[in-house]
């Protein structure tokens, strides 16, 4: 391409950017159980100035066996501005992800972001209960290391359907957070006995704000809790998304915001909201 | 010098790059500066406040997508006091693309959007029309012809009409909307098209129905914006399908004086900047100074072989 | 027992899988035994000799082809003696298409055609009518209402009209057509296309514009047939794009009664095959005993997300 | 798939099943030159009874950097049914045969064939003279095989752009083929030079008959010669194909047979046809 236009377009915007569409080098990509893949890529410095809960828009390749078109949204897992590194937990689901699968080191993957806004933590937020289901995991690792670097307490209660499929736990432990395992195997992860294990909790650590992310159930049962108890938090959201940057409006969702219900964009106002405003569906 | 600008029926453009309404929004300031090119196209607003079509509004299909987005829109105000101003920050001209159910109520909008900082305003006719069917008033060329001429009463700017491919009579509307007072055509907008989760049976888009657009539809809206441009005299922009050079050549030599790039955006929002940088490279290498040399120059008298029917050395 | 029959207006198949016209012969028995699939469809025959378009008459496109064959016909001689008795070697039906550029015509060669060995007649009724004005009879109702009434006098076999994609009116020609005593309906032919080599500037197709085949095609025939199955009572038979089972099924769900496969075959000739196979095994694996489960069972009614409206727990 | 529905197609064919849609596995695919890439695959042996002059139709591979449709057609380069294989010489021409370039070792290539009809030899055809340009002889090289087992006396001319560029000249000598190589660069492939050592072959040494393929400018040239010496020949040509089986008639032709132009279609009715039919264009 021209470099002169190219550097007309990222040399003098009239708005700082803060998306960017580069191409990164996979350092690996491996199962990490039945479903779930960890893919590491090399990635430009400019890209890794982002925060916990917000995603990149993935290019899977294209081969004979898939032919994904459309982007495919992905949680930060892990970065590292440092050593340029750049993580996804990613579930093998279809088109775009199965291609995914395929990626060997040195392959170039495209990727487009940081994207959205992510998680935030009010200054008065100090015991934190993050509440995550399966993959839901993933978006929550990175806020969960952005809290214990600010010196927030943080318990993780992760529920899941075997041992097996309970992904991150031990790095939540070694980061310092009290993880509280629940699966559908050991009959411990049904909405009572979770919903008393919150409510312990709060009862006894005490709760300043809840983190979710995906699960109607669970985003359900937080509100709940939320209004209760009185507790904030932010739920991190998933629709389906074209452009991941505000511009096709397909990625939205309803929302109660200042009494009123309105459609907001998942890719440019989330993809992680306000608890009570979410509306699950 | 290159030249890379186009006139398009009086509008300036300093080149021919430009998006398609609905896959572009000031959003894409955060990835590139938006002055590298040749206009802004907005997504089509309405007078009212509108929440558009229910989700799923999106899904792929193999190499293209469906979108049944339909027409969220904060309404004129917001476009007014918000929009506008932020495009003004650029020197490349806003074209601002609306929308209405009847001809009465595109004419006011048009009238109210005619303010200074638009510089041409795009009709998307390929809406339902409540007063007659309910079919877009750009399938067939009465109806085209009613709109645009109270469109073309309600405002001296230039006047850029948006086809559909969904209609049969291609040729027969561009000549209605240039006969009505059209300044350009943009060739074209969706077609409509289905997909169905064979897990679930349920339609992939919530309306059930929605526009293919992306690569699968360069072949059928490059047909048309040829058939377009034989027939009108008015500039024709191409639009479909449009993500590499090639496919820019292929719509400028069949006729189109500039081109918008809808999805394309959304799998590589660099794509225009691309775009510019290797026109401008192609006509370098190949030794050419305007646009002019290159719009329309399709050799279609010489499309099919020609064997030597004489025996040869005979 | 899996019943993978259809009846198709009178007609029995023994499984709703078949090639689509002018995209098989008597050529592909060199690759399986022709006796597998549900019909044989022959390509479009003239009464007349023809010798069809100039080169070159196909170009690929992305993940799609363009042709314009156009019908090269031996006759309606060389197919009574030679084409029939060919295929009533077999126990599939055979079904011939037909063309002509008048009505007129057209009804004398469907009688021509109407002899023992034919089990039904496919009309082709996408090409031009040189009565009118050189439109397709199926590009509106009234053409096709002309020439359907005309074959329908001109024999009792079983009539199926093959639609064109290229109307705006599709609905209204599968009304017309079965109101004038179609027994079933084809959608859809290729869609008008074209494509351009950018460095010659011709045009990539002998003929400049042809017919746009392929998965490229297939979300737009696919709402098609499901607009056309939701109108009429006459079965519906899918064509466009098909070449997964994934793609039968979407089609079946919609409302096809039996589907064609055309360009997938050229891609792989076994695709019919294994076509057949796989919709058995599906049919198996999910426990669906008779196609019936499965045509028209698009829930369309449950397309949109439905958010949770009410505040929960309160 | 149902393997019933297999077995049924392929098991009881009311006609002799002639063309096999099958996959191949890649042995080797290398560069023999700028242009040219030589790849050889293991086949399965019903494919391998085929003969000089026929092509087989390949599906070649998606990737993000080709996207081929069509199959794309070649003609047998070499085949050995013993030793169960098949190798193509091709061009490095645009989508699909630059896609074929990406194939490696242990990689599946489908093909379909074997498909049209090939070269044939006439009892009396004792002395042949093959003429050939470029790639050209890659369809001629099965046929010398041939016709060397047959015992007959081959002389070919090759030319080429330039020395680096005539391909399987040692091939043909390993053959105990006589070869005369003309280039470019050399200035010895011009019209009249060729014309006057094809004159020469048949004054000093005869020739029963000419073999060619592709170039319009030796079929013309050919045909001149063949009508004024009384030497019969066979000529392979090339058009754009889809089927490659002789449904979609998009790949015919115009011959002259009988003393009419009839449409042929190259895949069915050829590649190779009667020298003198061909219509050059
Ligand atoms: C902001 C955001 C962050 C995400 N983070 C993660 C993550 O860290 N790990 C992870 O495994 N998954 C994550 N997802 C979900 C992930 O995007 C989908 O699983 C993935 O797109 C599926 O693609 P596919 O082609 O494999 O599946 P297919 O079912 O073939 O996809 C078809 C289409 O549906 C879309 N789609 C399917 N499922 C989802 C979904 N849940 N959300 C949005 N679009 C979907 C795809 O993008 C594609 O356009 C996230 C989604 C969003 C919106
Ligand atoms: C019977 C036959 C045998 C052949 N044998 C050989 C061979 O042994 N070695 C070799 O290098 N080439 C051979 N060719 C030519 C070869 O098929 C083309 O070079 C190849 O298809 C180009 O494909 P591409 O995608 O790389 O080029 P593109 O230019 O991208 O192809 C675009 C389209 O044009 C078609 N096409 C382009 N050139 C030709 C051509 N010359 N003939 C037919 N179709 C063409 C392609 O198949 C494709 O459909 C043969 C052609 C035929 C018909
Ligand atoms: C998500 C999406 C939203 C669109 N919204 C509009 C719109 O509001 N108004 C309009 O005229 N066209 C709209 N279009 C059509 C595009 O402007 C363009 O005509 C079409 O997408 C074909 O171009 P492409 O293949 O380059 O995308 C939309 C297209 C997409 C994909
Ligand atoms: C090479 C070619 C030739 C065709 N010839 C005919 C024809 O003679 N008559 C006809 O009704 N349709 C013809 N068609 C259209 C097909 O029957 C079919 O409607 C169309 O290709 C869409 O299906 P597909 O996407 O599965 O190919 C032809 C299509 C192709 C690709
Ligand atoms: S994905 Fe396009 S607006 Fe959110
Ligand atoms: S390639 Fe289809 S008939 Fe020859």
């Amino acid at each position: 391409m021209q470099k002169k236009t190219l550097q007309a377009a990222l040399g003098h915007p009239e708005t700082a950017l803060t998306a960017f569409e580069v191409p990164t080098t996979v350092l690996s990509n491996k199962p990490v159980n039945a479903e779930y893949h960890l893919l590491v890529v090399s990635a430009p410095e400019e890209i890794l100035a982002c925060t916990p809960g917000q995603f990149f828009n993935l290019l899977c390749p294209v081969s004979d066996a898939h032919s994904p078109y459309l982007r495919r949204p992905m949680s930060i897992y892990g970065f590292d501005r440092h050593k340029r590194r750049l993580s996804f937990l990613y579930k093998v689901a279809g088109e775009g992800t199965g291609a995914l699968t395929a990626l060997k080191r040195g392959a170039i993957l495209p990727v487009l972001g940081p994207l959205g806004h992510g998680y935030s933590i009010k200054d008065d937020w100090q015991k934190l209960l993050i509440v995550a289901r399966g993959v839901g995991l993933a978006t929550l690792a990175p806020l969960a290391q952005y809290a214990r670097q600010q010196g927030r307490q943080v318990t993780a209660i992760c529920s899941a359907r075997s041992q097996a499929a309970l992904l991150s736990t031990d790095y939540f432990r070694q980061l310092g957070v009290n993880v509280i395992a629940l699966t559908d195997e050991d009959g411990t992860s049904d909405t009572q006995n979770l919903r008393s294990i919150i409510e312990k909790q709060i009862a006894e650590n005490g709760v300043d704000a809840f983190y979710t992310c995906g699960s109607n159930r669970l985003l359900a049962m937080l509100q709940e809790l939320s209004r209760h108890y009185g507790i904030e938090g932010q739920v991190a959201l998933e629709q389906q998304m074209a452009c991941g940057l505000g511009m096709c409006q397909c990625c939205v969702r309803p929302f109660n915001r200042d009494g009123e219900q309105v459609q907001l964009r998942v890719c440019r106002e989330g993809p992680v909201f306000d608890l009570m405003e979410a509306i699950p569906c | 010098m290159l030249d890379l600008s186009v006139n398009l029926g009086g509008l300036q453009l300093a080149n021919p790059i430009m998006p398609a309404s609905g896959t572009f929004s000031e959003d894409l300031a955060d990835v590139f500066d938006l002055d590298v090119i040749g206009a802004h196209v907005t997504k089509t607003i309405t007078r009212e406040k509108r929440s558009g079509n229910p989700t799923p509004r999106v899904c792929e299909v193999k190499g293209a997508m469906l979108n049944a987005i339909g027409i969220p829109s904060k309404g004129i105000e917001h476009f007014l006091t918000h929009t506008v101003p932020f495009f003004n920050r650029y020197q490349a001209p806003l074209v601002a693309s609306i929308s209405a159910p009847s001809a009465d109520e595109f004419a006011r909008l048009c009238e109210e959007v005619s303010v200074e900082g638009v510089a041409a305003i795009e009709v998307n006719i390929s809406c339902p029309n409540i007063e007659e069917d309910g079919k877009a008033f750009a399938m067939r060329p009465h109806t085209t012809s009613n709109v645009l001429n109270k469109l073309r009463q309600a405002t001296d700017k230039p006047l850029w009409a948006k086809l559909s491919p969904n209609t049969g009579e291609v040729t027969e509307v561009a000549l209605a909307a240039q006969e009505a007072g059209a300044d350009a055509l943009v060739v074209a907008n969706t077609l409509l098209a289905m997909a169905i989760d064979i897990r679930s049976r349920k339609p992939k888009l919530g309306n059930l129905m929605g526009g293919l657009s992306g690569p699968a539809l360069k072949p059928i809206t490059l047909r048309m914006a040829y058939q377009c441009a034989k027939a009108v005299s008015i500039p024709v922009i191409g639009c479909g399908g449009i993500a590499t050079l090639d496919d820019v050549l292929e719509y400028l030599i069949a006729g189109a004086s500039a081109v918008q790039v809808g999805t394309a955006t959304f799998i590589s929002p660099m794509t225009m900047v691309h775009l510019v940088g290797e026109l401008q490279e192609y006509m370098r290498t190949n030794n050419i100074t305007s646009l002019s040399e290159i719009i329309g120059s399709v050799r279609d008298d010489e499309a099919s072989d020609k064997p030597v029917m004489q025996e040869i050395g005979q």
